[in-house]
């Protein structure tokens, strides 16, 4: 079975790339495509957090350091 | 020929095409890589070469050879850029060959700011490079008088073979205006026996260098270098001047900051004042006879630059003592404004009175 | 419970200026962390190109020095020679590296200086607004090469790890890329073997990381990844060119 | 006498720089005298874009627009805050309210406000917001003709583009439109 | 009764200024004799560098351009845009292309510019006293090795063959060496062949050329040609690196 | 300590190696290669590094790294080297870091020719690279000022953190004189706590550069580069004058013309004559206050230099009109006679008397 | 039995290298110890004429172009 | 007042360098004014070498010996071709006759031939031909003692070339002699 975690998405920082959407296997991540950040972006959010395999991809991917990966 | 809105790099590049420049070597550069690039698609459909070279210093060394093949060429970057330049364009000062380079220059020193300035003036007109030689530099101030100016350097290039300096800006080279490219006719020129084009088995080896071993032998050529820069200096000195006349204060200034100046002028000349403007075209030779035809009623002299003051020198040269000389300028890529001149100007005058 | 991915120290906490979805920030993550995996953050000097990284020095943890367009390994090699003891880099873009600063890369890999380039392949000029690169692919278009890259005209790409890894100083040359998360894991255990290198004082390891620049190639940034891997991977295949390391004899003979 | 100097700011995308152009292009269309100075500044890379346009009867000296507009056309609420201070007194204010909720803070000047990305969304095209924006411009200062922004806007797109006159056009007389509403 | 070995037109009718025994003289020679064979000399326009062989414009009995120190193929690079018809030869010594003029070589190389470089490898600066060059060999004493060249200090000798013939539009690299009648003839096929490449339109070619120089080397000239081939020759192996005309496909990929 | 007999490039390097500097990174060039084969022996000797770099433009980005570490760090080069080096000074001189320059200058323009000349004063005192900056340029006439001034150069580039160039020629870099190591000491100076040595997690990064992307903090930065500018020209003008008190004629020359100037004002002087010499030892900031000293009996001065005249434009600018100013020199490699100098002297006074 | 041949010394260009002398397979060139030409040099000369093969490696190892050589 | 401007010119390989310098290193032994200054130029390859050797009292201003030499040392016929000009009338000459056939073209000198060549080829070892000459020099001139001249040479020599010490001092001796023969 696949480990459980959690992702936190400093949305000020996202870019809204789209990076860390197509790299998770479990396809939970998305663009947020109501909110614009400070930055002016639409930023990426997690859909589903429980689905979350800790398996960092997204936070790998991420350009700007905005995501933070713990293992539950 | 209709009027066109073009950028100033672009309207540079188109200029050069029809000025019969068909070879372009340069290297990216902000604010002039546009150049570049309007070059990269036009120069081929004019049966021209555009060359993307891998830095500066092989450009020019590009340029070197192609005007030794007697080529029409040009080169183009932005201030650190032509720094990087330097040797090479001492070499071709010093084997005669002409050649058009441009620089739209921005704030240093280093890599500086992208940002438009005149901080290069020193540098266009002192030369960077060793030894005694000197560039003919003209300083245009719109995008129509860059692309006019850009047929007469090719031809003076070609009248002196003398490398030619045209001094931009990121203002000129980033700008649109209007611009008419009218069919200017290239002057009669003498032909380039002197070029590498082959032998073709029917005259002895052309050759082109800056290196003479005999020191005497170098002498002779440094005092026929003099002597060409003599004759430049009495016949391309080239200004504009603007209500000069009982003028009570003259602004001197060139390209953009000359614009910026004139609005100036025009706004305190609406008030009752008389100010006048000099605008040197040629920044070498510099347009010593314009001072010529101040009048006595001129007390003082205001140079305006995007630096922290570098064609003072030359004022101060020209003016030997006679009037006094004030200087207002914004530097690193920050351009005066109109009212900063209006200011300085009638401070100049209250203190004065 | 625990964090398994955080922002690293070796980055100061500011947000970068580089487009969306641009690389650059990827491959700054993994070269900081290397350097505080490796514990020479306090002790490192790092040289910024001019290029779209040339603010690297604003983001990077530790000293850093801005160097001249393509001089960053003469300025590394100033900076080595006062301090041997010290841990460091520079990080180059393509146009820096393998255009205008070719004598001073082939010269720092033939010394055999004792740094770490992390030479940063993005096949175009990002800064200046996309122009040709040496690198710059067959047929891509750039704002210099319009009509796409001719090499009857500008040649064939230049491969620089397979040229450099001919040189005996080169002691480490390797391509990687940050395509994929395995390929960024990759790439970060590569980066982390160069500058080993460098503290195990055994010279000169170059590490070029392929790249995208979403707005020049015009591409955003997800197909960016899958150009770089479908175009750029075939062309600059990935892998070790050189590891002197694990040569017999490294004596350049 | 018919002058404006303008500033024009905001998202890079939101086709700042084109609708200066196209408002240069028209003026010298009409034969007056025209400039166009972009910012072409490291801000860029961050997104912002701007551009300062005179068009007037006599020749232009200086053609930096600095402290001393006319009129602005501002589209995101950075470019507000940036260049609100540059307006003369008595100049005039377009506003994109769609993106910008705040008013203008300045009571000298005269404002108005056109959801210019709200009009373009519902014309199908987000793209378009520009031509909003220069359609209530023009009726606001009225310094070229309609005509002159169609034929500049023709050019500009070539017979590749032709199609998109259509949608741009709509757009830019839903934004005239705008404004005669805001003035009743 | 035939003349079997005569001066070549190739060379104007001037003593050199080189020193006796200098093998530049020999180099010259070939050059000038495979132009004349090929029945180019009125169309040839030649590159002089800066180094001992600066004067060759006045040895070469063809067109010539004196170019500055290690820009040569940067010049004959202007030079062969303007006449693609005419025969571009570049003629450098290894101070002047594998130290300052680095970048140039690379990326005429990297075009394929259309022209022939004679690289003349005397493993020294000879025109300015003898310094130490990117291709002294290990232990060799220079003036600015003065206890012999260290490669902790200075790198291992750098081979700009074998580096070049990793480019993909260096369509032919070859070295070769003057320190025999017999390989001073092979010297000379291989020298017209590079030639000949270019004018078959094929690119880029390069003859690295082994050299002495027994004035800065120390050595009388019989035994410096000794030493080049006791020294020299195991650390620079003769051969061809590149011959991209005899290749399946040459097309860079 | 006794007098040694060195040639002027040796005697720099153990100049410099006694004045602390551990680092030079050079090219060779003739007639300066000396200093380089020097540095290559005795540097390594002292614990120092001596590296050939591939380049002048490798071996001044090499000094701005090194200077970046806070090392007392020198290269050299001659005339055409000295241009490849332009970009590189400007960003030194922006990032404000010390080190010293030395050009033995030779003809030009281009390759030139190996000797002596005086050619690059423009290229010294304007700057090739691009912006506003400056550098402190040193003018020494004889090798035991040579010697003198390299430790005055450290320790100026420290304090003004300033990168500073010595301006000798081929004449000063070749010659052999005794010369005495003194053992100056150096002045008390700040701590380099800019410098790149790494954070040692004590302290912020440090961070070194040029760039400014903003342009307002560039000039900003510019503002603040010309202060410290302004206090250079305050407080280090350096000259030495000689019999000018009631001179009808004083020669301005400066480093090797300057001796044989002096030879031929002492001959003239012995024949009844009046002549002083003038001899500015910093080329930049120009010797201003020097022409102060001057008085009314001077109606003449005479320039004379190894170039076709290029101090001139200083003279002219500090003169404002007062004195009349002629100009003699030799160049392209030739060394002015003593004669030369003398015949020139008296066909000026002739003409004027 | 090899060719007969005859070389000519420019003697004036010859900077007495002594390149020639060492590649003659007959060992018939020398350095003219007693003569100085108008270079200042010694130089080489053909000792015993006659036995020339005509190979061509003298004049192919000069630099200065001092030799000719026919084949008689 | 003693002083001397000396040209000393031959091939590259006859010394002439290292004799100029052992003249200013006596000179500078001995507390006076010296300077020494070569020609460094390209004709360094052809094989010419020359240099200025100025000895005197008062400080040195122009260290360059052109025009106004008051001696010379001619060690081969294109050296004597070039600088017998430069002599001032009433100057000395040395000529190393070994090599030169020619005689002074001027009357105006004192002229010395010395056959240096033959004399140092005597004593087995040609290179010390420009001991000779030295010794000839300072026989004629007087311009600084022998014995400055040697601890000079003893210098350059260093321990490892002290050897060389006695051959060199007779060469100096026979130049000398030769002097003082022609003298009589
Ligand atoms: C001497 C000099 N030439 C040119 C430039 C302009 N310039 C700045 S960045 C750059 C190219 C950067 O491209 P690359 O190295 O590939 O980096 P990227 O932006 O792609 O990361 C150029 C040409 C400069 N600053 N200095
Ligand atoms: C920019 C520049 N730097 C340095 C020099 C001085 N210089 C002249 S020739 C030369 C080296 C020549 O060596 P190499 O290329 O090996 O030729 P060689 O003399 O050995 O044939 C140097 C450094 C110069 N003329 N220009
Ligand atoms: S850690 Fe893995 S599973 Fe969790 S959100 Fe990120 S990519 Fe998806
Ligand atoms: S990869 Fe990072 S910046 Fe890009 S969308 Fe995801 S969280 Fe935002
Ligand atoms: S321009 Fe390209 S390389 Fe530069 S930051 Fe943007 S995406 Fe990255
Ligand atoms: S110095 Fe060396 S390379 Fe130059 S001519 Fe003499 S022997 Fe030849
Ligand atoms: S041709 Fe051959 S045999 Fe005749 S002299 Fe020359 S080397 Fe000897
Ligand atoms: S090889 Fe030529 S130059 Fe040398 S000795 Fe023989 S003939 Fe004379
Ligand atoms: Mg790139
Ligand atoms: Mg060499």
């Amino acid at each position: 079975m696949a480990a459980k975690g959690r992702v936190t998405f400093s949305q000020d920082l996202c870019k809204g790339c789209g990076l860390c959407v197509g790299v998770c296997p479990v396809k939970i991540l998305a663009m947020d495509r109501e909110s614009i950040n400070a930055k002016g972006y639409n930023p990426a959010y997690c859909v589903e957090p429980d689905k979350c395999i800790a398996c960092t991809n997204c936070a790998t991917m991420c350009p700007d350091l905005v995501i933070v990966v713990e293992r539950l | 020929m209709a009027k066109v809105l073009m950028k100033g790099n672009e309207a540079i590049g188109e200029a050069a095409i029809l000025a019969g420049c068909r070879f372009f070597f340069g290297y990216p550069i902000t604010p002039q890589s546009e150049l570049l690039e309007y070059m990269s698609l036009h120069l081929p459909k004019a049966g021209g070469t555009f060359l993307q070279a891998e830095s500066e210093v092989a450009a020019i060394n590009m340029v070197y050879g192609a005007a030794g093949c007697g080529a029409r060429v040009m080169t183009g970057s932005s201030s650190p850029g032509i720094a990087l330049k330097q040797e090479g364009i001492s070499y071709i000062a010093g084997a005669e060959l002409p050649c058009v380079i441009v620089n739209m220059m921005r704030g240093g020193p280093g890599l500086g700011s992208i940002q438009p300035a005149q901080s290069d003036y020193n540098q266009s007109t002192r030369g960077g490079g060793d030894g005694d030689y000197k560039l003919l530099v003209y300083a245009p101030a719109s995008i129509q008088e860059m692309v006019d100016y850009v047929q007469i350097s090719f031809d003076k290039a070609d009248q002196y073979r003398n490398p030619v300096l045209i001094a931009g800006d990121g203002v000129l080279g980033q700008m649109m205006e209007p611009v008419e490219f009218s069919s200017q006719k290239a002057t009669d020129l003498p032909a380039k026996d002197w070029a590498t084009t082959g032998t073709d088995g029917k005259r002895a080896p052309n050759v082109i260098n800056s290196l003479y071993l005999d020191a005497e032998e170098l002498e002779k050529h440094n005092i026929h270098l003099s002597e060409k820069y003599a004759k430049m200096k009495e016949n391309e000195q080239r200004w504009e001047s603007v209500g000069i006349e009982g003028a009570e204060l003259v602004i001197v200034a060139y390209g953009t900051t000359a614009r910026i100046a004139r609005s100036a002028m025009d706004n305190l000349n609406k008030q009752g004042r008389k100010i006048g403007l000099l605008r040197p075209i040629t920044l070498w030779p510099y347009p010593e006879k314009a001072f010529e035809e101040l009048d006595d009623a001129t007390k003082h002299l205001l140079v305006v630059e995007m630096s922290m003051g570098q064609m003072i020198d030359d004022v101060r040269i020209v003016n030997e003592g006679k009037r006094k000389i004030d200087f207002v300028g914004r530097s690193g890529g920050v351009i005066p404004s109109t009212s900063l001149v209006e200011e300085k100007i009638l401070e100049i005058l209250e203190r004065s009175e | 419970m625990a964090v398994i991915f955080e922002r690293t120290k070796g980055l100061t906490p500011v947000s970068t200026h580089y487009c969306p979805g641009c690389t650059h920030g990827i491959i700054h993550r993994l070269v900081a962390e290397a350097m505080e995996e490796l514990g020479v953050l306090d002790q490192a000097i790092g040289v910024a190109p001019v290029g779209c990284s040339v603010l690297a020095y604003k983001y990077f943890n530790c000293d850093m020095h801005e160097a001249a367009h393509g001089r960053a390994p003469a300025v590394a090699t100033g900076i080595k020679r006062v301090w041997p003891d010290k841990f460091v880099f520079a990080y180059q873009g393509d146009g820096d590296l393998a255009s205008i600063g070719t004598a001073e890369i082939v010269h720092a890999a033939h010394r055999s200086e004792n740094i770490s380039v992390v030479f940063v392949n993005n096949a175009i000029y990002g800064m200046t607004g996309g122009q040709m690169a040496p690198t710059t692919l067959v047929g891509q278009r750039t704002t210099t090469s319009p009509l796409g890259r001719d090499p009857k005209q500008a040649g064939f790409p230049l491969r620089i790890s397979e040229m450099l890894a001919t040189i005996p100083g080169a002691t480490f040359i390797e391509r990687v890329s940050v395509d994929t998360p395995a390929n960024v894991r990759k790439a970060k255990r590569v980066i982390k073997r160069a500058f080993e290198i460098q503290l195990e004082g055994k010279g000169f390891a170059l590490v070029e990381v392929l790249s995208t620049c979403p707005t020049n190639w015009g591409i955003e940034p997800t197909l960016a990844l899958k150009w770089l891997r479908e175009n750029m991977i075939p062309y600059y295949p990935l892998g070790n060119f050189r590891d002197a390391t694990k040569e017999e004899v490294s004596d350049g003979q | 006498m018919v002058s404006e100097r303008t500033i024009l700011a905001g998202f890079g995308g939101q086709g700042v720089m084109l609708m200066g152009q196209l408002l240069t292009q028209a003026g010298m269309i009409e034969g007056k005298e025209v400039s166009w100075l972009p910012s072409y500044g490291p801000e860029m890379r961050g997104g912002t874009a701007n551009c300062g346009v005179i068009v007037q009867a006599e020749p232009i000296s200086s053609p930096v627009v600095e402290g001393n507009a006319t009129s602005e056309i501002m589209m995101n609420l950075p470019s507000l805050l940036k260049f609100e201070e540059d307006l003369e007194p008595g100049g005039k204010l377009l506003i994109n309210s769609s993106l910008i909720s705040e008013k203008a803070s300045r009571e000298d000047v005269e404002a108005y406000y056109i959801p210019s990305s709200d009009i373009a969304n519902e014309l199908g095209d987000t793209r378009v917001s520009n031509m909003v924006m220069l359609g209530a411009f023009i009726e606001v200062t009225g310094i070229v003709e309609p005509e002159s922004i169609f034929q500049a806007l023709e050019e500009k797109l070539g017979l590749a583009r032709a199609h998109l006159m259509d949608v741009n056009k709509e757009a830019f007389s839903l934004g005239a439109a705008c404004v005669k509403e805001q003035r009743k």
